[in-house]
């Protein structure tokens, strides 16, 4: 005896449209978040590129001149010369009277060389100009753009990872362990961010990127504990949670199963923040010394090059890294702002 | 309300004692033997050990954060081990330098954001309001230490405008000559984030019940903005200013390295680079104390402006 | 009075038309072209349920309507004193309101400014619009509240908001647009938050100021009840359009449209008590039935009936910090003791803070109590062990308020269903629970296609039946409704208590149904608990305790109740 | 003697009459600048070298240089002829000139200090008190009889008797020192004219206890006027100075002629002020001095290609506006160890020992390291390449010599192959005996540290040698230095006083876990060390300096890298400026003629 049926919604069709659908319907709808979006992908494949080796493989061979202009501005005036092997090889005859003990086979390697030289020539000039040892600054942009983005990416997923469980516990629970994490995260907060990281860098002292983005990790958390705890809070009291408290669910599948869906998209929202915040930091730490290690290169390790460069009116590394760099971080920014907007449209 | 401040008075302690704890770990554990760095060109392990002595570092662990901890007490953080000035002495000079970029610059940036954002608010939705927006986001992605060099090489050495670095010894010719350009410099940089975080806030509450109420009343659209909104968005605006202010006070020592300040940012740099921990531990000590004084007095604040925030 | 000449009428809507835009693409009209006329000092209702459109007809004669996506279609006309308010500027548009027409809204609680006290948002229409001095001002702030019933004006003009209750906010918003001595009040269902006994105040409140200041009224609300004792002219609306427009005794004597009838009828009535509430469509299709010859149910408890639950002094109190280490102790649930019959309602009802939520939430263990026992099957349901406490879990069940919080916004319906299933292991396989989810669906009358949908398709009133679903799956013995229609329209709540009838009488359940809705009260409940903080005061067959209270609290509720229309 | 008194001269009021001493005029100030912060002003407690040029012209050592000879040749300052060395250099008895006072401080009381012998035992004696941890303590320890014994008495005590009498420091008379040493040894007369030497008064030290480093109190040329720590220093001439004229004998260098010409007889020290900014950042010390808001500029490697030419010379678009460059080889030498101990830690060293494949992997590594590019991008073509142990400017510095180990990437690769280092899969080289080759280089967070590893590894590179780059502070890489603990690492020396030994003993076996940091021990160079360490500067030195190069280079414990050149800047106004190779400020000698300021 069952009441007749409503009718369905009007435009009720066969797919369901959840809301991770509807938000990126909403996406859509927004040229910025489009043209925003679409850089990121193509700074995603430049990394993946450079990443398998298609491109700026050998960042670090030397192909130009020391500071080869870029091929716009024509060759430098006076290119230096490239180092040759020294003209004096050959025994050196002296009134010491010592024996040195690889005399014999260095004579007979000696007579058996045509003395060849086997440096090949370098490029007077190059596409986007040369650094200090001749290398593409160009390539070296794009090597770049691979390590800073994997640094600002770890390190924000990192960030994100310890400020979701803390701040759900925290915002979960309450009580002694809201009071625990609160009083973590008031010590954390308490040290100014620039001498924590001063702190844990000068303490970690082997250098290279997985500091880096342990660095960045362990003390970018604060800020995503704190509004993941505030939504915790408010939808621990939501009755759709009440409503599995009542059915049965334990403490955890609640917080995991039935909270964590609906707190996704800020944490979602927070780690694009924490990219570009974390690249930027990059380059700080790599000014203070405590950057990537010597085989790799980032914009931080570039900026920080670049620095007395300009004096020297060398502008063009600093210009590449500073560009592309404004290019990615402006492009991630624009595309969190539309996530947001898409993901809660309330403050439209 | 004092029962409040008496309760988060209470809460200072342990956070107090965490940050002490955190520092001890990281330098006195962690941090290695500084002995070496003051030993000279030529020492023999004999002059090592004096030096590890008078320094204390050969002392049991507990004994180092036994005598640390009196120092906080006693807030004498004893000398800084490659100029052995007095730790105190050294923090209370370099802060004046500091404050003096610090101050000006919180407060211009602040009234320049507040304004944007409020225009940019009441344009809300217009292409202006977009402009605004993206140009606020391109002025982020450029990292403060390009900014630096190029305003530093521009306006200072090829126009003029600037001294180069410097820094006097009387407060007016610090406050309009030498710390013109780090100020400029400052606020073009936080202002961008600023603007992001202030438009936010209007828009937050452009949207309440009580605009409508507002405006059903009949006042102008002005009034509305100036004294109904403004005085709500004020709050947030108003914690957020006083919650950057001591994270402020080392941050800046990009600007202050290039432009020559004495202040502590720069010092804590110096001392980073001579490995002079009790400059860093005091200094590190310090501010967290102003930071929870500063967090406190931001809750206060927001107590007394905001009378629905019922301070259990 | 049909549609009267220009003249003499204060305001004359005609062919107003609203569009709101939903996203770029897509427009919805929620006004569809409506004329009626405000003759002076008269009140008129508009009525209609939630998105007939009505508060947009009252935002959009103030321009108050949201900027960016909300559109006055041309053509359309509200004119006052000759002018219409569509086409003037925006500064004169200014000047009128707040002076010749002014407004009251329903949210009393955020519709005054928090950081500013009450005098002084009282005062600024004052100096502001009537360049009173503060001193002038003031004064006349402390008259107009103590002409809205504000007890002692003086002290509570430097309050805050925050510190008045909902009624005192709302009076306060009332002195504020009759400061002015507006020609035109349009209220926007400003009694529809508030308790019945405030609601019935403010009532007369608004109704004295009307006739004693000559005002014309424009009331605004989803309730035909008010409107029996404020109106003088009805406009029935639906979907955007006027269905029946006339005076307050035509309509209730002699309702010509359909939709008027279903919707006086949708009301449980207070004299009879029919089997099933008539619903919309019975009035719809031909030929309408009538609500009198809808056979009557009997309530009522013999007496012999097989206790499923007894509750023996439960209690519940709340500890509040105050000051420093001293904590006030305040009693939500003193002492309750009662019984439930198996297949049978037990009614709570009491106003808000009367504890009979708390109540309800102890019986499901969402509060821990701090006294008594509640016996299920022989055991103490309150304090068992949690694992032991996992099997009683499924057999006593709760169904919330808010449509709209209560299911989880990611999760399909499928999911919502089979929740439970997975957490007790109901049901063999995947394919066999989901062969009971959409069982279950038909069950409360929603297509199998929904299993696959989301909670933001559905309406409120789907909502709550996806919500008893998810009750069904684990078959309870006991249903706790917690103000579960509260939040409906008049026609959906109609419904909805046709469906927990049913499932009543099919499964044999016992209901606990707590509401401070009395009518809803009277149709479902076969026993009734009435409570006022914290205490319950009077218990009793429902007839018995309608017809005859005897506790004068119930009496003053009773009272509150708003007689539709007295024949 | 007319007590004088000393009048601050403030700028707006003109018509000031300077009654310092005759020759400072206090309206000229000189503006220079530090590139890192200074640590002190106290003699004993300080080691860096900008700390050290405020102390220079504060304190007054017994001894100085002259101002232009080269190389640098002792002249007496506070004594009144060089040391009577006497029992085969053994005992140095000075006699110090009359009527020298310290410079008034409120810790004298009003009464003029005379400067006598005892202030000088005093301040050698303070070097050796263990409150002080001085860092140049190496300059005095083991050398002067019965001065060990106090201080071992000290650190028992924790208290330096200063009163107790050291047999090898006696005070005849007011104004002559006699100090006996346990040891000949030809150069102690440079340790008397280093300036950290300088006398200080006892009673000054005592007063001012622990922050003896803010209140300098000397009897040299300036005084300290204003102090903001790590930010600004104002010394301003001493009106008690004794007063010194400029009459210095210049060499066959033009420059010198030129400058003996104009500074000849002008009173010193001439310029009133001297204002130190301490600025971080390169870029702001060029902008500074290009804005003419600084008057002496040398720390500016990174920028030098803007103002040199690739030959060395100032570009013509400087010279036009009137600045001058001041050209001259630090007595400084740049080079990288190996570390030559069997084990490092308990690990195996690669490079460790005397056998032929040892050496001849060390050979490779130094034939293939680009001192070209160190020197052509690094240094910014701003530095010589080393041949020999002991720079120019140094006694004991031979110009014709030249280092065997020439750079041959080709023939390096070529004799790694001749020795089995054959290459892995990767293209990296392996032991002979087939077990994976690492060679660990250590270095310090900073940026031209960050040049230096990316020089190496490309240099490491090219003959396939696998290189691993380890990072850490400054204090740990001392530390690990002197245990013997790092592998290689890249080192400079700059001489304490212009004499070879101080560059030869950085190889003597006894002095490993010090200052020999490569842990060398070799019987052969020790003898011929202990040989030379006992001969004043002489031809039959020199040879025994020759071997010992040699042999350096046939076991090939150091990559001999560069000397860099000292580029000072000079605005048109500063006059008789020439910089010297051991005195650490010039500011005495030099002056600024008003007139051809821009």
């Amino acid at each position: 005896m069952s009441t007749n049926a409503l009718a369905l919604p009007a435009g009720g069709h066969a797919g369901s449209r959840g809301l991770w659908v509807l938000a990126w319907l909403r996406f859509c709808r927004d040229r910025v978040g489009l043209v925003s979006l679409a850089v990121v992908v193509i700074y995603f494949a430049i990394v993946a590129a450079s990443r398998i080796g298609w491109i700026a493989g050998d960042w670090s061979k030397e192909v130009g001149v020391s500071y080869a202009p870029p091929s716009v501005m024509g060759p430098d005036a006076a290119p230096a010369a490239a180092a040759a092997p020294d003209a004096t090889a050959g025994p050196v005859a002296d009134d010491t009277g010592v024996v040195d003990p690889l005399a014999e086979e260095l004579a007979e390697i000696r007579n058996g060389l045509a003395g060849l030289s086997d440096s090949e020539p370098r490029a007077a000039t190059l596409a986007f100009g040369g650094d200090k040892w001749g290398r593409d600054v160009l390539q070296k942009a794009i090597k770049g753009t691979e390590t800073s983005l994997l640094v600002g990416l770890a390190a924000a997923l990192l960030a994100a990872f310890l400020g979701t469980l803390f701040g759900a516990q925290a915002g979960y629970h309450g009580g002694w362990v809201d009071d625990l994490f609160n009083w973590f995260y008031s010590v954390f907060t308490s040290i100014p961010y620039l001498l924590l990281i001063l702190a844990i860098a000068a303490v970690l002292n082997q250098k290279g990127t997985a500091t880096v983005i342990l660095i960045l990790g362990l003390t970018g958390w604060t800020g995503i504990f704190r509004l993941v705890r505030a939504e915790y809070m408010k939808h621990k009291v939501r009755e759709y949670v009440r409503a599995a408290d009542v059915i049965g669910a334990s403490d955890a599948r609640r917080m995991f199963v039935h909270i964590l869906p609906n707190v996704s998209h800020v944490v979602l929202v927070q780690i694009s923040l924490h990219v570009v915040l974390f690249i930027k930091s990059e380059v700080v730490l790599s000014f203070l010394g405590f950057g990537v290690g010597v085989d790799t290169v980032s914009w931080g390790s570039m900026l920080n090059e670049a620095q007395n460069e300009l004096i020297l009116g060398k502008w063009w590394q600093l210009a590449a890294a500073t560009a592309a760099m404004a290019v990615l971080v402006t492009a991630f920014s624009l595309l969190t702002d539309a996530l947001r907007d898409a993901l809660d449209p309330r403050i439209k | 309300m004092p029962a409040y401040a008496v309760r988060r008075l209470w809460q200072f302690f342990p956070t107090l004692l965490g940050v002490v704890l955190l520092v001890f770990a990281l330098f006195n554990w962690v941090g290695g033997d500084p002995a070496y760095l003051l030993a000279g060109k030529i020492s023999n392990p004999e002059q090592i050990e004096n030096i590890r002595r008078q320094l204390g570092v050969d002392q049991p662990y507990a004994v180092q954060l036994w005598i640390f901890v009196k120092q906080i007490a006693g807030a004498d953080f004893g000398a800084s081990w490659a100029t052995n000035e007095k730790v105190s002495e050294i923090i209370a000079t370099r802060l004046g330098p500091s404050l003096t970029v610090l101050v000006p610059l919180l407060v211009i940036s602040t009234i320049l954001a507040m304004a944007a954002a409020m225009l940019v608010t009441y344009l809300r939705g217009s292409l202006t309001d977009r402009a605004i927006m993206i140009g606020c986001t391109v002025g982020q992605s450029v990292s403060i230490l390009v900014y630096i060099i190029v305003a530093q090489y521009v306006l200072a050495y090829q126009f003029g405008w600037f001294p180069v670095q410097g820094w006097g010894n009387n407060l007016a010719e610090n406050l309009l000559r030498y710390s013109a350009l780090p100020v400029i410099v400052g606020v073009i940089v936080s202002l961008a984030p600023d603007i992001r975080l202030y438009r936010s806030f209007f828009l937050e509450e452009i949207n309440q019940d009580y605009v409508r109420t507002a405006r059903s009343k009949g006042l102008s659209e002005t009034r509305v903005m100036w004294v109904h909104v403004l005085r709500n968005a004020a709050i947030p605006i108003v914690t957020n200013v006083m919650i950057q202010l001591p994270g402020m006070l080392v941050g800046a020592f990009l600007i202050e390295r290039f432009f020559s300040i004495p202040g502590i940012g720069r010092e804590v740099i110096l001392a980073v680079e001579r490995s002079d921990f009790p400059v860093l531990k005091a200094v590190t000590i310090y501010v967290a104390i102003v930071t929870m004084i500063v967090n406190l007095a931001a809750d206060l604040l927001y107590k007394a402006i905001d009378p629905r925030v019922e301070l259990e | 009075m049909s549609a009267s000449d220009k003249t003499d009428a204060l305001v004359g809507v005609h062919d107003l038309a609203v569009d709101f835009r939903v996203d770029e693409t897509t427009t919805l009209a929620a006004v569809r072209g409506i004329s009626f006329d405000i003759p002076r000092c008269a009140s008129v209702a508009l009525v209609g349920e939630s998105g007939s459109g009505k508060s947009a007809t009252a935002l959009a004669m103030l321009g108050l309507l949201p900027g960016e996506n909300a559109t006055v279609r041309p053509g359309s006309q509200v004119l006052y004193a000759g002018r219409n308010l569509l086409e003037i500027t925006p500064r004169e548009l200014r000047s009128l309101r707040g002076v010749d027409i002014s407004m009251v809204f329903q949210e009393p609680m955020s519709s005054l400014n928090p950081v500013f006290t009450v005098g002084f948002q009282l005062g600024e229409v004052l100096t502001k619009r009537l360049q009173f001095s503060r001193r002038q001002a003031r004064v006349r702030a402390l008259e107009l509240l103590r002409e809205v019933g504000i007890p002692e004006p003086a002290t509570r003009i430097g309050a805050y908001p925050f510190e008045l209750s909902g009624g005192q906010q709302q009076r306060v918003m009332i002195a504020m647009a009759i400061a002015c001595e507006p020609k035109l009040l349009i209220a926007d269902e400003p009694t529809t938050g508030l308790d019945a006994t405030v609601q019935k105040q403010i009532l007369e409140l608004i109704a004295g100021l009307q006739r004693r200041r000559q005002m014309s009224m424009l009331f605004i609300t989803h309730d035909l009840a008010l409107v029996g004792e404020i109106a003088d002219h009805v406009v029935v609306m639906r979907d955007g359009e006027i269905r029946e427009q006339g005076s307050v005794r035509q309509i209730f004597e002699a309702p010509r449209d359909a939709y008027t009838r279903a919707l006086l009828a949708c009301r449980p009535p207070l004299g009879r008590r029919p089997r099933r509430l008539p619903v919309i469509d019975d009035f719809l299709k031909q030929p309408p039935v009538s609500v009198m010859d809808i056979p009557e149910r009997s309530r009522g408890l013999l007496g012999n009936e097989e206790i499923v639950l007894e509750v023996r002094h439960l209690a519940k109190s709340f500890y509040l910090r105050d000051g420093l280490f001293r904590t006030r102790e305040f009693k939500a649930v003193k002492d309750a003791s009662f019984k439930l019959a198996k297949g049978k309602t037990l009614g709570l009802v009491g106003e808000s803070g009367s504890g009979k939520t708390t109540l309800g939430l102890m019986l499901v263990r969402l509060h821990k109590a701090s006294g008594g026992q509640a016996l299920f099957d022989g055991r103490d349901l309150l304090s068992m062990p949690p694992e032991t406490a996992m099997a009683y879990k499924r057999r006593i069940q709760i169904v919330f308020q808010n449509p709209y919080a209560s299911l989880n916004p990611r999760f399909t319906v499928g999911q919502i269903l089979i929740e439970p299933m997975k957490i007790h292991a109901i049901g063999a396989g995947e394919a066999d629970r989901r062969a009971l989810a959409c069982e279950l669906l038909e069950k409360v009358g929603l297509p199998q296609a929904s299993f696959f949908r989301y909670p933001h398709e559905f309406s409120g009133g789907q909502r709550q039946r996806i919500a008893i679903a998810r009750c069904l799956t684990m078959k309870p013995d006991v249903l706790i409704c917690d103000e579960s229609v509260s939040a409906l329209d008049v026609s959906v709540q109609a419904q909805l208590l046709n469906l927990l009838q049913d499932l009543q009488d099919e499964y044999r359940m016992s209901f606990i149904f707590i509401s401070h809705d009395l009518a809803v009260i009277r149709y479902m409940a076969d026993q009734v608990l009435v409570m006022s903080a914290g205490e319950i005061v009077e218990t009793g067959d429902s007839d018995e305790i309608y017809s005859n209270p005897r506790h004068p609290y119930t009496r003053k509720l009773l009272g509150s109740m708003p007689q539709a229309w007295r024949h | 003697m007319l007590r004088a008194r000393r009048f601050a001269a403030l700028a707006l009021l003109a018509l000031v009459l300077p009654l310092a001493s005759e020759g400072a005029d206090l309206d000229k100030t000189l503006r220079v600048t530090f590139p890192t912060a200074e640590t002190g002003f106290d003699p004993v407690k300080v080691s860096d070298v900008y700390s050290g040029q405020v102390i220079d012209a504060i304190f007054d050592p017994l001894l100085t240089y002259d101002y232009l000879a080269r190389p640098a040749r002792l002249v007496p300052n506070v004594a009144e002829t060089l040391p009577l060395v006497a029992d085969d250099g053994r005992t140095y008895t000075l006699k110090i000139r009359q009527g020298i006072y310290f410079a008034a401080d409120p810790v004298f009381k009003g009464v003029k200090r005379e400067l006598t012998a005892g202030d000088y035992a005093y301040s050698i004696k303070r070097f050796l008190d263990p409150r002080n941890r001085s860092p140049y303590a190496f300059l005095f320890e083991g050398k002067i009889v019965g001065l060990d014994e106090l201080a071992a008495q000290a650190k028992k005590t924790r208290r330096f008797d200063y009163d107790a009498k050291a047999a090898g420091l006696e005070v005849p008379d007011r104004y002559t020192l006699r100090i006996r040493l346990r040891r000949p040894d030809f150069n102690f007369s440079h340790m008397l004219a280093f300036p950290l030497v300088g006398a200080v008064a006892r009673e000054a030290i005592e007063a001012y206890g622990d922050d003896t480093n803010s209140h300098p109190v000397g009897t040299g040329p300036y005084l300290l006027k204003r102090y903001a720590r790590s930010s600004k220093i104002v010394l301003e001439a001493n009106p008690d100075y004794r007063g010194k004229i400029w009459d210095f004998a210049p060499g066959d260098d033009p420059l010198d002629v030129e400058i003996a010409a104009r500074m000849k007889g002008r009173k010193l020290p001439a310029i009133g002020t001297v204002e130190i900014s301490v600025m971080d950042e390169t870029q702001s010390r060029w902008l500074a001095f290009q804005r003419a808001e600084t008057d002496i500029e040398y720390q500016l490697v990174e920028v030098a290609p803007t103002f040199m030419t690739e030959d060395g010379r100032l570009r013509p678009e400087f010279e036009r506006r009137g600045i001058r460059l001041d050209r001259s080889v630090d007595p400084e030498i740049t080079y990288t160890f190996f570390n030559m101990q069997e084990k490092i830690g308990d690990q195996p060293n690669p490079l460790a020992g005397f056998s032929k494949e040892r050496i001849a992997l060390r050979r490779a590594i130094a034939m293939a390291y680009k001192i070209d590019d160190q020197i052509r991008i690094i240094r910014k073509g701003q530095a010589m390449r080393a041949q020999f142990p002991i720079p120019p400017g140094v006694a004991g510095h031979d110009p014709r010599y030249r280092s065997s180990i020439p750079y041959d990437p080709q023939l390096a690769n070529a004799l790694l192959d001749k020795f089995q280092y054959k290459r892995g899969p990767d293209g990296y080289r392996m032991l002979p005996g087939g077990k994976p080759l690492v060679i660990r280089y250590w270095s310090m967070p900073t940026e031209r540290d960050r040049q230096f590893d990316e020089l190496f590894k490309r240099s490491l590179d090219s003959i396939g040698v696998r290189l691993e780059i380890h990072k850490d502070r400054f204090a740990e890489l001392n530390k690990l230095g002197h245990e013997c603990r790092l592998m290689m690492r890249a080192a400079a020396w700059i001489a304490d006083y212009p004499d070879g030994d101080n560059f030869m003993q950085l190889l003597y076996g006894p002095n490993t876990g010090q200052t020999n940091s490569a842990c060398y021990r070799s019987p052969e160079f020790d003898r011929l060390y202990e040989n030379s360490r006992s001969m004043p500067d002489s031809a039959e030195r020199n040879r025994l300096y020759r071997q010992m190069a040699r042999l350096m280079e046939v076991h090939t414990v150091w990559i001999l890298a560069d000397s860099r050149y000292r580029n000072v800047l000079l605005q048109p106004h500063v006059v008789g400026y020439r910089k010297h190779p051991v005195l650490f400020s010039e500011w005495l000698y030099i002056d600024l003629d008003p007139g051809s300021r821009k």
